[in-house]
């Protein structure tokens, strides 16, 4: 039993993702999609946060949205590994349950 | 795996709907099944045949008419939320059907996984 | 009701409730989802946390002032349709200076973590 | 005083709506002028004549019809956020009007205040 | 010169009303309307803070907005006036300018 | 244009960016607005703050990828319709990480101050 989160906002707009690091469970992932990547980058004031959230959680960003705002999918923050839309296709399947967190 | 997909958004004003339509594509083109894509809250407006957005940006309707007739997938409006929202039978795009929410419920139900997308 | 229903799947719905009711209509839109699953006998859970603990303060009157429909009263309705699992997070009522006693329905106050851990169980969550 | 109204949302799944109509109510009945009320971005849907909403709830549409009707109000629906939409001729309720951006900027000139209502 | 900043989200859920309350000018006027009206509240966990911004700003609440969701217009933090779309439209007209946070 | 616009008012405008690109059409709708208000002669100001900022960031692509159009172009083109007053957010920036160097278009950049202050004598103020 293991969930995969997906969280769709900037943490600098909402607390969608504060709601979700408070609700996941140790070994679940949480996949970053939309506006929601930018808080998987390396040099935001966030970062120490989110590389300390890779320690307890799976970490993942979405090639596609990083690409599409211009965000380099190499400075993403240690412990984040980047997926493409089929790696998130994968995610679904090897976790038995699936949280929006909209 | 079979999946079921919720679209809460409607097409432009929020990423919602090309994100559930680049998953259930990457899905469908990875072997699995999608038992049904359920449309509610403003997600009926990704069903309004009226939608012409500019020749240079992606048609998100038309997105989901070609990926539902290669796949046969079923694309079910929820009756409630198009009723207050004026879509209806006389602005239903092609390839969508009308029906209640007891068909997401079901996708629920028969899906293993459920993935909702929206704002 | 098809008669795959009557198979005996019974998977575990959570409705997560976590926005403000009136501001947008998700509130009220989730309810129409979580009515209509009675009819499906599956083990229905209510979930409402962060801003969703608003939905259930007593005493809305969105009628008189802004001119909505005040959906409130339907909370109160779900027993009669066996739905009768709900949880409210007691973070999200202390940090909005609410207690159990403002709330119109009787529920079962849990911690985040308990939260978490029920979320966890979950076969199927749904949101607005 | 003039006021311009802007309506950044479609009726139902957000308030704003709701809101602009209530303060352009106000307004009017202290005898205040209402320059244009103009529907932007998923403001539009504010316009489809086919919404329905169930009978214990207000119908958004016709609160800012009857409201046209009674003081003779300027409700303009941008052309291009419509015609991405499906808020076209055909959907267009009775009392709204198809026009460009233009008719924004120019309530921004000519009314003493801008209110924007949206999410 | 004043401005009128309307907030009509939760400052639970998102980051406008910081927004809102790191751009308004001393004097300015700030009203809570929809989801907003939440920050109006004596008992949340930002009461203190609002109660400061009502020493700098002009703090108001929208009553049909408290109304609607049950909160009691007589338990605002001290300093913010609660008032109809009738005062709505009094501060949109007595201030130069009108800034909505959205 | 009607000729109420000869009669020379000239207002301070300013569109308020705020949020990201794509995740929502605000920032490519506002950009609409924009080009048209160069038509009307008056005093045109853009603001990009908090997530606003990532609108201007440089190396966007939407299309590979995310299947969206990329209107990123559009700010460049900006200088054309002679819209030259873009302001960005210093404070902004430096919560998200970026700099001056990451921004596609030559920009004014201010504390968060001197924003509050810009928009503070502004007549009409407008964003997504």
């Amino acid at each position: 039993m293991s969930t995969l989160h997906t969280v769709n906002k900037s943490p600098f707009e909402r607390a969608n993702l504060d709601a979700c690091l408070g609700h996941a469970l140790p070994g679940d992932a949480i996949l970053l999609i939309e506006d929601g990547v930018f808080a998987a980058m390396k040099a935001t004031n966030l970062a120490a946060r989110m590389t300390d959230a890779a320690k307890t959680f799976k970490l993942y960003a979405l090639a596609a949205d990083l690409k599409a705002r211009g965000m380099d999918p190499a400075n993403v923050v240690d412990g984040c590994t980047v997926v493409d839309y089929a790696g998130f296709v994968d995610l679904a399947a090897a976790n038995s349950a699936v949280n929006a967190w909209l | 795996m079979k999946f079921g997909i919720l679209v809460n958004e409607g097409p432009y004003n929020h990423q919602a709907s090309d994100s559930a339509y680049q998953f259930a594509k990457a899905a469908l083109e990875k072997g699995h099944e999608i038992y049904r894509v359920f449309f509610y809250y403003d997600g009926v407006y990704n069903a309004n045949k009226f939608g012409e957005p500019p020749t240079d940006d992606r048609n998100v309707t038309r997105n989901w008419q070609k990926l539902a007739e290669q796949y046969k997938l079923d694309m079910v409006v929820c009756v409630a939320a198009g009723l207050r929202r004026g879509i209806v039978d006389s602005t239903l795009a092609e390839g969508f059907r009308i029906s209640g929410l007891g068909q997401l419920i079901e996708a629920g139900i028969q899906a293993d996984r459920l993935m909702a997308f929206g704002d | 009701m098809d008669e795959e229903f009557e198979s005996g799947v019974v998977k575990k719905f959570m409705y997560v409730n976590r926005k403000a009711p009136y501001g947008t209509i998700y509130a009220l839109e989730v309810l129409e989802m979580v009515l209509i699953s009675a009819a499906f006998d599956q083990d229905v859970h209510m979930a409402f946390l962060d801003d969703g603990v608003y939905q259930i303060k007593k005493g809305q009157d969105p009628m008189s002032g802004a001119g909505m429909k005040n959906f409130s009263p339907t909370y109160r309705a779900l027993e009669g349709y066996d739905i009768e699992k709900l949880y409210v997070e007691q973070e999200s009522l202390e940090e909005r200076g609410l207690t159990e006693a403002d709330l119109l329905v009787p529920v079962e106050v849990l911690s985040r973590a308990d939260m978490a851990k029920l979320m966890g169980e979950m076969d199927v969550i749904l949101g607005g």
